[in-house]
This record gives C-alpha cells, structure tokens and sequence, in this order.
C-alpha cells in the first residue's frame, strides 16, 4: 500500500542523448518500449536508447481502442496473439502497476450464415490451439448480453455470435507507462521530443541514426512506428509493403455500468465496449484512403451512431464526447510484419493495421530475443518481412478480396 | 477529415462517395520472377507528401479517375480522367479487403 | 421566489408549467430552464461529482459545465441549465446512492480523498489477481454519471438536413450579429445558429435566417458544419464560416472553489435577469475583470448584499479560500479576513472559446499579455470575430492559483468534471507526467464532459508554475470535436439502411418464403421445405429466382480482345450463341468472382457475375478499361434484368409450353444462348445448370419479373413445379461440386489449387493474374479444394477443421446432407498430399474427430449427362 | 442477335394467352403515398454510351448528360422504341434501361435536402440519395429522381418517412 502514497517518479528525466547505444529503438509506443523492458528484463541488455518523436504513447498506443483478444484466423495468428493475450494476464504483476485488464469476454456478431461459417472456422482453429473460443446461437448471445436488440426486423439481424471469454480491454495508456517505468528502472534511457532524421549504414549493416538531437552510432535499429514505419524504413532504404490509414473511435459521456462485453459487429464495422470510467467506446474500421492526416470525419460519427443503434437501440441519448483517430500500418494479408530486413541490424514491427496493440508484449519478448540471440524466434517466424516476396502470405482475411 | 474531392464529371463532391484505388503502381511489361512480382503486387511507396492514385466515384458518375492528393493535408491538387497507358496498372482491389473482424 | 417581474426577464408568468422532480410536482414558466425552474423551487444542489461524491450548484448556467447533469424524461447527462421546461418534465438527480441531498457515497470525499490520490487505481488492487474482478465491479459501479434505460427502444424521430449556404455565422452575440447583419447587407445569403434561446430577438430586424437553440459541433473540411437543432441536424456546407463563439467565464482555483454557491459571473446574470431569481442573499465577488465586478448593480437591484468585493487587478490578496457546511458555501476567507457569505461570484477571465476555430485548422497560441490562448493564422474562409478572436477588453489580469495552506483544508479543484485537484496535478508532475498531453491522460483533465472549456487554462496555469515555466511553453492538449456533446440518436438520424429486392420480392413473401440477406440483397432462403424443393428439382421442375446475379454487358470493337485479357478462360474463339465459364481473377492470381460468359454477337458479351460481386466486378471490369483504353464499353445490367433458373428434368416441357422457340436438345443444346420470347415477354435464355439439372436462366427485363415468374409457377403446376431458394441450391450444386465463390474460396485462393485447372488458359499470351498462376504452377499446389463425403452420417460444421497430428490443417467450406446420395457431403481445403481419390481426412465434429473421403469428381452425374440431356 | 430486345419494356407480345403485365418497382411500396409523390418508373430510359454531340434525332427526349461519354435520354413510354432507332449509330452502345430505373416525383426543397447533400441549385446531377446512386432532376420545386429499380421500396421508404417529418 505504501506506494500508493510515495510519490515516486515513473521514469527518469535524461540528459543528453550518449554518442553510443548497443540498441536503438525507433518509437516510445507500446511496442517500442516493450521491446525496451524485456531486452532489459530478459536478456540483460540494457545500453538502449527508446527515441520518441513525441512523448510516450502518443501514436497508436494511446489512441487504440484497447481491446486484447486472440481469437485470429490462422494458426499462425491464433498462436501468436494466444501467448500475448497470456503475457498480458500476467503484465500489471509483473510491472508492478495496475493496468485495468478487465476480461469480461469478446462477442463477435455473425450476421449472416455465411459470417457464421467463419466464425465456426475460427473457433474450431482457436479451440484446436487451445484458445478459449466457440460460437453461440441467438439465444446464446441473448444469455450474453441481454441489452442488444436481437429484434429481426432491423437491417442486419444478428444470427449467432462468435464468443471470446478471455476477450477483454485494458487501459492502455497504463501498459506504456508500466512498460516505461520498467525499462527505465532497468536503466534503458527514454527520450521523448527526440525525432530520428536518419539511419546511417554500411556494408548493409546499421551503424548509427542521426536524430533532431545529435547523432548516435549502434548495431541495432528496431522500427516500431505504426502508420509512421514506411517514412523510417525509407530512411534506411527498406520498401515496405503497407499503407497508412486512419482508424477512428469516440467515447460518449461517462454512464453507468450497461456493457461488460466487448460487441462487435462484422457486418456493420462498428464495436462497442464500456471503459472503467463509464464512457461508451466505439470504433469503426479504417478508412480505405491512404493519408496521414490525422483528422477526424463527420461521416464516421454517423455511421458509427447508426449502427450502434441497431444494436442498442437504448444508446439513443448517449452524447459523444469526443473523436480521434489514430494512424494504421496495413499489410496486405492483415498480418504483422516482425523481424529482419535486408538491412542487417535493421529489424521492424509493422504491418499491424489495426492489431498492434494486442501483441505489445510478445512483440516485446520475441523481439527482444531476436536482437539478443540473433535468431528469429518460432513464433514469428512466419511474420518475416520476406514472406511478400516468396509468395507465402499468413491471410488474417477471410472473404475473397471482393465478395463476402 | 472528410475532404472533398473535385471529381472531373461531378464537380466537388464528399470523399465518402468514391472508392479508393489505391496508388498507381507500374505493371511490369514482361514476366517478373517471383520477387518482383511480389513487390508490385505488395509493395507500396506510401508516400507522406504527394501521391497519384486511384478513385471510382461510386455514388456518383460511376467513372473512374485519377488525382493527385497530398497525404500529409488530404489537398487534392487535381484530378483528370485516366489516360490509357500500359504502365499505369491497376494493382488489385486494395479497399474492398477486410478481415471479418473489423479493426480490433 | 421570483422577484418582482424585471425589464429583461423571460419567463411568462401568465403561465404556470408543472414539471416532477424526484416524482415531487415543481412549478416554472414558459421560459425557465429546468435548472432555472428548480433553482426558483428553492433546489440548489443539481449534482453528485464523478469522484468525491460532493454537492455541485449551479456553476455557469450556460451549459458548459457538469455542474447540473441529470436525468430529464430518462435521458441522462441533461445540462438542466440550458434545457427548456416542458410541462411534465420528469427530472431526477443521477450518480448517487440514495438522493442528492444525502448520497451515501459522499463518504468517499471525507475519508476517501488522501487514499485515493491521483492514478491510485494503477498502483493497487493488482494482487491477487483473482480479486481484481470484485475490485473492478465497485470500481466500474462508482465510475459513470447518468444511467441507461436497458429495456428503452428508440423513441424520438431525428432527421437530417443538407443545406448549403453562402455565410454561416456560428454565434449569435453581439459580434455574431453584426457580422451576420454586414455580410447579409453585401447580398449575401447568411445563416446565423446560437445555442441560447433569445437570440432571435436580438437579431431582429436583421435580413438573414436565425437557427436556434442550435448548436454547431464542429467545422470539418469542406466547410461542412453539422449544427445540431434539437430532432434535426443540419449538415452546414458553407463558402464562408464567421466564428462568434465568444469566450467562456473561467473560475479561478482556490480551496473551495466547487462549493454549492460559487459561481460565475454570467450565471448571476441570467439567474437574475433572465429568470427573476435572486442568487444569494450575500455575496462576495472576486474577480480578475471587469465579468464579474459589472454583476454587482445586477446583485444589489436582485436585493442581494454585497460583502466584499476583490478587484484582483487592484489587490492581490495571497490566500483566497471558501468554506462550506455540507457543501455549501458559508464564508470566504480573504487573506484571513472571513465574510460570511452564501454567493461567492469568481471570475478568472474569460478564455476564447476557440474549439471550432482549432478543428479548422487554426493556430492556437499563448498571449502572455492577454493571459489566453488565442487563434491565429486561421485557414481560408473561416473567420473569427468578436471575443474569440481575442477581442477582449485589456486590462484582465491572468488569474493567480490560490492554495490554501494554513487552516485552509478544503479542496482545491482544477477540474470540476473529473475532481482534480492541484494536489493531484503537482503530484502528477512530481511522478514525471510532466507534458501536458501525459498529464492529460494520468489526471484526466479535460477529459470530462467540460471538454477542458473550465480547466484546460487553470491547469496550464498551473503546470507552468510548477514546471517553472511559462504557458506558452506548456501549450494546450488538442481540441477534439464534437464541440459539443452530440447525442448518437440524433448523429444516426432515421437510420435507414438501403436493400435491394429483386422485382419478383413480392411474390416470394406471399408464398411464404423465409428471407435472408446476401450482400445488400434480400433472397430467399426457403420456401418452407428446403428437402422437398432439392426433390423438385431432381425429379421435376424447380424455379429460382436468380435476379440478384450481376449482370454486365461488356460492348465494342475490342470486347472480345478485352475480356481475353481479363479472364483466364479463353473467349476469344467463343462463338456467338455460346457460352462459357470463367473465374475472374486479380494480377495475384486469386479469384475474385466467377461466373458466365455468352458471346451474344461479334462484339457483344453477356457477362454475369456472382450476386454480392457484381459491383465490385463491374467496377473492375472498368478499371481495366481506363487502364487499357480499350474500344469497350462496360454496362452494368444487374438490376435492368430479373432471371429464373428453371431447372430439372422436366424444364424443357414448361419452357416449351411458353415460347415458340425450339427448345429441342438438338437446336438449344447446353451452354447455348438465345433471345426469344417466353410467355410473351423478350427474353435472354441461357441454358447452364449450376443446379446440375436440366435447366436454363431467363433473363428479361425487371418490371416483367414478376409477371414471368408467376407464369411459370402456374403453368408449370401440373409438371410438379416447386419454387426453390437458396437452402436447394446450395445442396444441389454441392452434389456437383460447384464453388461458391467467397464461402469454397477465400482472399488467397486460386484457380488451380480450388481444382480448376481447365479454366486457366496458359497458352494465352497475356492474361490478369497470369504470373502468379504460372508460379503457381511452378512451385507446386500447397493446398487443394476437394469433395468429401463423410463416412458416417454425421454433417460438418462449415468452417470445421481437418486435423493431421491434432493441428488444424484444412477446413471445410461446404457441407450438406444430401437426401438423394443419402450421404453428408462438402468441400473442404486440404493439403495437398490429401488430394487423392479415398484419401482419409479427420474432421474435428463437436470436439470429436470424424472420418471422410476424399471424393473428386462431382457426387452426382460425375459426367454431366443430365446437364447435356 | 442484333437488338437486346430482352433489355427494353415496350417489346412484348400479347397472344397464346400471355399478357404480359408491366409492374412498377415502386407498386406496392407508394400504396400509402399522398398526391405529391409520383411514380414515373414508366418513363422511357435509354443511356447512350458514345457521342450524342450531333444527336438531334428526337426532340421531345430529354437529354442528361452524365459524364462525357455517358449520356440519359428520357421519354413518354410510348416514345421509348423511336428513341432507340434514332439513336442507333455504330459508333455509340445504346442500352434501354427502361426497366433498370425506378423514377420518383417529389415536391419541395425542403424534403430534398433530408434525403441528399447535393447541391439543389445545381442540378440535374448524378449524387447519395438516401446512400443510393441516384439521378435528380429538378423543375422548380419539382424533383425527379431516378435510382436502381432494386431500391425502390427502400428509397420509397425513406422518401416517405421523411415528408412525414415535414
């Protein structure tokens, strides 16, 4: 309890930047300073300077809508998120900090029997692998959550459901700042406000970046920029196969507890959770245009309204507070892209879309491993950046391209 | 925000009421070898600044054009009817695609 | 309660309005808010805060602060202050336990405050981690205002307007007016919109349109201003937008400062002017200029005696500090002099409500000299007039911080709608959160339902003391829209969602069809007995309606050449009349649609297309046309044309019976198509059977639709004619191992793995996708689209697994029980080494693993001879 | 093969005791619909692909231009047939979409703008009309929209839900 009252501070102010670090980390988000803490933690690497443009969390880490789940598609997927979901469960004891993990389950509406064909799938795939996952009926979404308006006479009724019980959101800002004060009591060096103009390399291997506060030299650059990754692998003359988008949400004003379950809609693009505070969260998926303006639209908050209501329908007054948007690495087959590039020293994580934030921690551990052991670790092995030039893509998506 | 984009038959109209093309990529002329037919079916350049692309106004003429959009502002400085030409290829439907769980 | 009647009151007293508050009757006047109203009614605590529980009074009367949510008609959140009475109104106080004079958990603010400091829930209740779930259901309970009605529906109508106008003024103050008065006397078409309720009479005599009470949220680009208007939102797309928002009171921080009774100036003046309420009987008034100094003739003429009043651009006391009993104010202590008091005015200056301006694209700077924030370097067409643009008198003085220290104990809140305190902001600082957007998200300043409009400037104030730097350094979080918040009822609007219904719809609901959605289409599922329809069509004659498939006539000189291109198939040696199959495939070499093809003459394709693909295959279809620059026209038919798929043994009699066509096996032989009339109406027939019987498509036009299908129905009668829907078809192409695109194949299938090699014609030159599909091809099949039959009498889940050594490995797509095979069928991906004719597969069923066969031919007339029949 | 005869409206044939009927998309769904709402999804339609720039060959269509290369031409029903011939050219792709278009008459500014954000002193103009790809044209205070025949009864819908919040 005596911490509750110490005022003690999360992470230390630095100095100047060193002229040297064994590793460089591109990116103060929560893969960024992840990836920090468990080379830390883990392996006992610890000269590492996190060079933040902005300060902590101010991309995707702190605009995600907070939700962790491991319910993928591919077994590759479902192995993958599957232990992170499990690194998660652990994280605020680990860290010592409290970051509000509430697991009170994940529904994915099916809205057709053709969604519910692949619902089944994922279900079958996430059982077979161990994870906590199986589909529900109308009467078993009914049991769920008994607000949503399961009415056939709205657009989309809802046939069954896709459930997820270890589905659940987590605060997020609290799992950078954890992650923060770790690395930083490990002795890993945080430098908001400090922006990398520049990798330097030399016989295809990193030798230093240049940054808006001096240069540095190092062996190691880990990318992990989100929606920003193409602009810093360009720096280091690696082409990336993703494109930038925003993804938006809004939070109503706080109410009292009316949804415990996180609700997604397939169909409609939309989901809904209740954070601890109270506020209604609601997403919708990116937009489709390439852009990096992040700016919020209109249109959005009326899509996203409308659809909530055919959900919930009792939502009608629920008054948005406010909007934001935040930037999305999208890679062609909706899975990340984890590890070496043909830049030696030179490793990212990018490709997320809009996943990232689920896999803060084992990106942090595997990542970790890669720069301390040298070798990719099995888990994300089929995540290389290479796959899109042998042709072996790991497809998160499962309609053709164009029907569904 | 929702810029709007002046589409060369309807005039300025709302971005929600065209379908994204994605960039203009260049079709390779002869057979690639499997690399290279990944990095033009892949690989994008992303650009933050200014960007030729693709747009279908779907609520609208339902004709295809192209425009020139900077990234970092969502400006369209023009847009013009396609001109047909071998090397400006279409890569793929590029929007259409999503997994059957959106964005989370 | 009320005062004698006052020159500028608003409120008809010939009129009495009866409205309930916690179920009591509460009287008003056509003109009172329900916080006016209930602040006449004698009622001064309109609140419980979010954290501590305590009492809140009216603070700003001008909906801008949390002070007076409650719950009106059981919608929660209402800023009572600024919500019109209506006769009936029924107002509750919400975010208590028990009522709003004695909430239980208050108790939180007595003991709770020094366990609780900022971000204390990130530092506790961490273990054990089986506890956090009861530490989160209280956690969650105490968190939230107002409540949902779990069982309401939707009850009022909201509707959404366009409009476009030349000059859009947001604001109707004095500023607002005048600019509106300006531009609507150059000729100008203008609209102004206020959020108050009396602006209408201020502009009177002015030639432009006055919106009001209504409220813009927000100026996004394009200059669309959505302006919400109580049931309608009007969508504003204007050339020019003046801003005349004005500038918002600001309270100054001192122990104290939330107490039921401390107010701001302009809360005084509308409580006195507007409403005839007096709104103490002894005031203080403190203030940095000249807001809050001007209320006190208002005060005094209210009967209303002046205690002190503190000019802090003259003095500059060192400690300002309100004390209460039971949360309300009871004295003011200045520099240790106490005064007795239950009003306390405070005026902290007035900040630019600068919100819009900054969701437009303005700059948004520090003016040390001024002590706010002020725009600057506005984007084109806004502009700003009045307060907001920084049009405020000089000579306000930024407002110290006033902590209590010695005797003084009480709270000292930076944040009403969150209850941060300076201590909890100086403590976020010392903890390192030391940027103003970090701080932000640990304290929760500006997050609450103010949107920073009371705290954003306190609170910069005071990082910048305690950073020991200036403001301008410091800087502002980012202003996030809506400006204001905006209910999801109104943003949704009517809600109404398009779907398409083919032109026979009606006829399939009277039949009794079970309807379903593909895509945005309406089909029908069954018509009851999906078992009997599949006999039908086996045995007899079934009829399906099959509008909804894309139909696209692809026209020009280089049709042929175009689609020989597009298409691995070939066509262009297809003979005119004839017909063939393709998939449609993307530069990847993944299917995308499929469908058929009939050369209807020389230069003349038919082209048809899955139902959900048709938009998106006609879309692409165009595309390659501008890449290309083909002489070829795409025309998307799909809703021109209803069809019919009749189909089974006994089709050829009922079509016989409608057409004078020859319909003999000899002269319209399989894949042939044709135009002629069927029972009177030109139509396409095209003879294809995905059903595997017998059987051809009629297209004709839509408003025939019906009248064609309803002749079918009755002169097929005898014949043993059944309509079937989907449920049928899909058990019957199942039996012939036809795809479904989207369901048999997913974003990375292709033709050769799905097993339809034959459709792929690499001795083409050049077509879409040809070399991944020669990669393809070069690097060997990985996985394979293959039938199956169980071997038990069990049916798959679609989706269910192929397990080999207990990991997924291949799913099935398709799987039905086949009444005329007796056996459960499907499709099902599996690695190719599984490929083969009997191979076992083991499909996970309910847990359990089920044996199949792998079967590759179709399962019923493998050789197509009832097709061809 | 040479006309899409299965395309047009007006080629049908009354004999053998069939007699075919003409069913309006939107029949049934403006049962319910006052004096100010006018079916017109009888009207002739013929979109032409190609130039009309010369075209003078029937005077009382009407002529929409949608895009340079796209063309509508609307007219009396009766009319539908002569309009096809006088188009007909070789160098132009002439579709009837007579029974492609359901058409709506509707009075008043003020229901237009609760169903579209196009610009009403711009018209006619190809734009969302209730999210649906339509057609408006404008006399005055009259206005003719024209939208996939498929949407009728949801456009129908919508129309009339929001003249009842008029």
């Amino acid at each position: 309890m005596k911490d509750v009252f110490r005022q003690r501070r999360m992470w230390r102010p630095r100095g100047e930047l060193k002229r040297r670090y064994d590793v460089v980390i591109v990116g103060g988000g929560s893969h960024g300073l992840a990836t920090a803490y468990y080379l830390a933690k883990n392996h006992g690497i610890t000269d590492v300077a996190v060079l933040e443009r902005s300060y902590i969390g101010s991309g995707a880490a702190g605009r995600n809508t907070t939700i962790i789940r491991s319910n993928y598609r591919t077994p590759e997927g479902v192995a993958f998120y599957g232990r992170s979901v499990e690194l998660y469960e652990r994280l605020a004891a680990e860290l010592d900090f409290n970051l509000l993990f509430s697991q009170h389950g994940h529904l994915t509406l099916a809205h057709s029997d053709r969604a519910l064909i692949t619902m089944t799938e994922r279900a079958e795939v996430n059982q077979l692998l161990g994870v906590d996952s199986r589909v529900v009926d109308r009467d078993g979404v009914a049991g769920l959550c008994p607000e949503l308006n399961l009415s056939r006479e709205v657009t989309w009724p809802i046939e069954g459901a896709l459930y997820h019980r270890r589905g659940g959101i987590i605060r997020h800002d609290a799992v950078v700042w954890g992650l923060a004060r770790g690395a930083d009591r490990r002795g890993v060096e945080i430098h908001p406000g400090t922006e990398v103009t520049g990798i330097e390399s030399s016989n295809g291997r990193v030798t230093g970046v240049r940054t808006t506060r001096g240069d540095i030299a190092c062996d190691t650059v880990v990318s992990a920029t989100a929606g920003w990754s193409t602009l810093v692998a360009d720096l280091a003359g690696v082409p990336l196969p993703i494109t930038t988008h925003i993804l938006q949400a809004f939070v109503t004003e706080p109410l009292k507890p009316f949804l415990d379950v996180i609700i997604v809609s397939s169909q409609m693009h939309v989901y809904i959770s209740q954070t601890d505070r109270g506020e209604i969260l609601i997403g919708a998926e990116i937009e489709p245009y390439t852009t990096y303006l992040g700016t919020g639209t209109f249109g959005f908050l009326e899509d996203s309204a409308r659809h909530t209501l055919e959900l919930f329908p009792q939502l009608e007054h629920a008054a948005v507070l406010r909007q934001w948007t935040g930037l999305c690495d999208l890679s062609p087959d909706y899975s990340p892209i984890l590890g070496v590039t043909e830049v030696g020293g030179f490793l990212v994580s990018c490709g997320w879309g809009t996943y990232g934030f689920k896999a803060a921690p084992i990106v942090g551990t595997t990542l970790a491993e890669l720069v301390a052991t040298g070798r990719t670790p099995e888990l994300i092995a089929p995540f290389t950046l290479e796959r899109f030039s042998t042709d072996s893509l790991v497809s998160e998506l499962a309609a053709a391209a164009v029907s569904h | 925000m929702s810029f709007l984009i002046p589409c060369p038959n309807c005039g300025s109209r709302d971005v929600n009421e065209f379908a994204y093309g994605g960039e203009i990529a260049v079709r390779p002329e002869a057979r690639p070898n499997v690399r290279e037919l990944g990095s033009y079916l892949y690989f994008r350049r992303n650009v933050a600044g200014v960007q030729r692309e693709w747009w279908f106004h779907r609520l609208g003429c339902e004709a295809w054009f192209q425009a020139e959009r900077d990234t970092r502002t969502n400006e369209v400085l023009l847009t013009e009817r396609p001109r047909a030409s071998r090397d400006e290829a279409p890569p793929g439907p590029e929007a259409p695609a999503l997994p059957d769980t959106p964005a989370v | 309660m009320r005062l004698p009647p006052r020159p500028q009151e608003r409120i008809d007293r010939s009129r009495e309005l009866t409205f309930f508050f916690e179920g009591e009757p509460r009287h008003g006047f056509p003109g009172d808010t329900v916080g006016s109203a209930l602040f006449a009614s004698g009622r001064r605590v309109f609140s419980r805060s979010f954290k501590y529980h305590r009492p809140r009074g009216l603070l700003c009367c001008s909906g801008q602060c949390p002070n007076c949510l409650m719950q009106v008609d059981g919608v929660p959140n209402v800023r009572v202050c600024t919500m019109p009475l209506r006769e009936g109104a029924r107002v509750r106080g919400q975010n208590v336990l028990g009522s709003l004079d004695r909430d239980v958990m208050s108790v939180v603010d007595k003991i709770g405050g020094p366990f609780t400091p900022v971000g204390f829930y990130y530092r506790t209740m961490i273990r054990p981690r089986r506890a956090w779930p009861l530490y989160e259901r209280f956690l969650r309970n105490v968190a939230g205002l107002g409540k949902i009605d779990r069982g309401a529906g939707r009850t009022r109508r909201f509707d959404t307007e366009h409009r476009r106008v030349e000059v859009l003024v947001i604001g109707g103050g004095r500023a607002g007016i005048e600019a509106a008065r300006a531009a609507a006397a150059r000729g100008e078409q203008v609209v102004l919109v206020d959020e108050g309720l009396g602006p209408g009479e201020r502009a009177a005599g002015g030639s432009f349109e006055v919106i009001a009470p209504a409220r813009a949220l927000g100026i996004y680009e394009g200059g669309l201003v959505p302006v919400d208007a109580g049931q309608v939102l009007i969508r504003f797309r204007a050339r020019r937008i003046v801003v005349a928002t004005g500038a918002i009171e600001q309270p100054l921080v001192f122990p104290g400062n939330d107490l039921v009774g401390v107010m701001l100036p302009g809360a005084v003046r509308r409580l006195t002017d507007e409403w005839s309420l007096r709104p103490g009987s002894r005031a203080v008034v403190i203030g940095a200029d000249e807001r809050a100094l001007s209320v006190v003739a208002e005060l005094r003429s209210a009967g209303t005696e002046i205690a002190r009043v503190v000019d802090l651009r003259a003095e500059s006391p060192r400690r300002i500090a309100a004390e209460g009993k039971k949360g309300r104010l009871a004295s003011v202590l200045v520099d240790g002099e106490g005064l007795d008091c239950d009003l306390l005015v405070m005026s902290g200056g007035r900040q630019p409500a600068y919100s819009l301006l900054a969701q437009a694209g303005a700059r948004i700077e520090y003016d040390a000299g001024r002590g706010v924030f002020v725009p600057i370097e506005l984007p084109a067409s806004v502009e700003a007039v009045g307060a907001v643009a920084g049009e405020l008198p000089s000579g306000a003085t930024p407002a110290a911080t006033y902590e209590g220290g010695g005797k003084a104990r009480g709270k000292c809140f930076v944040c009403v709608c969150e209850d941060v305190t300076t201590k909890d902001v100086r403590r976020a600082i010392a903890e390192g959160f030391d940027s103003i957007e970090l701080a932000k998200r640990y304290t929760t300043v500006t997050m609450g339902p103010c949107q920073g409009r009371l705290c954003q400037l306190p609170s910069v104030r005071l990082y910048a003391r305690e950073n020991g730097t200036d403001e301008a350094a410091i800087g502002r979080t980012t202003a996030r829209p809506p400006w204001a918040p905006v209910s999801l009822g109104l943003l949704a609007g009517r809600g109404h969602e398009p779907a398409r219904r083919t032109s026979i719809h009606e006829r399939h609901v009277q039949l009794g069809a079970r309807m379903m959605w593909t895509g945005a289409w309406r089909r029908v599922h069954s018509y009851g007995d999906p078992a009997g329809e599949v006999r039908a069509v086996h045995e007899a004659v079934g009829a399906i309606d099959v509008s909804t498939l894309g139909k696209i006539l692809v026209s020009g000189p280089d049709a042929a050449a175009f689609l020989e291109r597009l298409y691995p198939n070939r066509f262009g040696d297809l003979r005119p009349g004839r017909i063939r199959y393709s998939v449609l495939g993307t530069d990847a070499g993944r299917i995308m649609d499929d469908g058929t093809i009939a050369r209807l003459d020389d230069d003349r394709f038919y082209v048809t297309t899955t139902s959900t693909g048709a938009d998106v295959v006609s879309e692409w279809l165009e595309w390659w046309n501008a890449v290309w620059g083909m002489g070829v026209e795409v025309v998307n038919l799909t809703g021109a044309l209803a069809a019919v798929n009749v189909a089974g043994p006994r089709a050829r009699e009922l079509l016989g019976r409608l057409t004078d066509l020859d319909v003999s096996n000899e002269s319209f032989s399989y894949l042939d198509a044709k135009q002629a009339h069927v029972a009177g109406v030109p139509c396409l027939l095209l003879r294809i059977g995905f059903v595997g019987e017998l059987g051809y498509e009629l297209h004709c036009s839509s408003p025939y639709g019906e009248y064609l299908w309803s002749t079918l129905l009755e002169r097929g009668a005898d014949l043993g004619l059944r309509p079937f829907g989907l449920e049928a078809q899909r058990v019957l192409r199942l039996e012939k191992q036809h795809i479904l695109v989207g369901q048999d194949t997913d974003s990375e299938s292709n033709a050769l793995e799905a097993g339809m090699p034959w459709v792929v014609k690499f001795d083409k030159d050049e077509f879409v996708g040809k070399w991944a599909l020669e990669h393809v091809r070069e690097r060997g099949l990985r996985e394979r689209l293959v039938g199956f039959e169980m071997t038990g009498w069990t049916v798959p889940p679609e989706g269910g697994q192929i397990v080999v050594d207990g990991r997924p490995a291949g799913r099935v797509t398709s799987a039905r029980w086949s009444g005329e095979l007796r056996r459960a069928i499907g499709l099902a991906w599996v690695p190719a080494a599984l490929a083969e004719e009997d191979a076992e597969l083991a499909i996970r069923v309910d847990g359990r693993l089920e044996q199949a066969r792998v079967r590759l031919r179709p399962f019923l007339d493998p050789d197509g001879e009832r097709l061809r029949s | 093969m040479s006309e899409l005869e299965f395309l047009s409206t007006d080629r049908t044939r009354t004999g053998g005791g069939f007699e075919p009927v003409f069913r309006s998309p939107l029949a049934d769904a403006l049962a319910a619909a006052g004096p100010d709402v006018r079916d017109l999804s009888a009207l002739g339609k013929v979109e032409v692909r190609g130039d009309v720039e010369g075209f003078d060959g029937l005077a009382s269509a009407e002529r929409i231009p949608l895009t340079p290369g796209r063309t509508l031409f609307l007219c009396a029903p009766e009319e539908t047939a002569r309009l096809r011939e006088a188009l007909a050219d070789p160098s132009r792709t002439v579709v009837d979409v007579t029974g492609a278009l359901a058409g709506l008459e509707l009075r008043g500014e003020r229901l237009l703008r609760r169903l579209t954000d196009l610009d009403l002193d711009g018209l006619p103009a190809v734009g969302a009309v209730a999210r649906v790809t339509t057609i408006v044209l404008r006399t005055g205070e009259e206005f003719r929209l024209f939208f996939p025949q498929e949407y009728a009864r949801s456009m129908a819908e919508v129309v009339l839900d929001a003249a009842a919040g008029l």
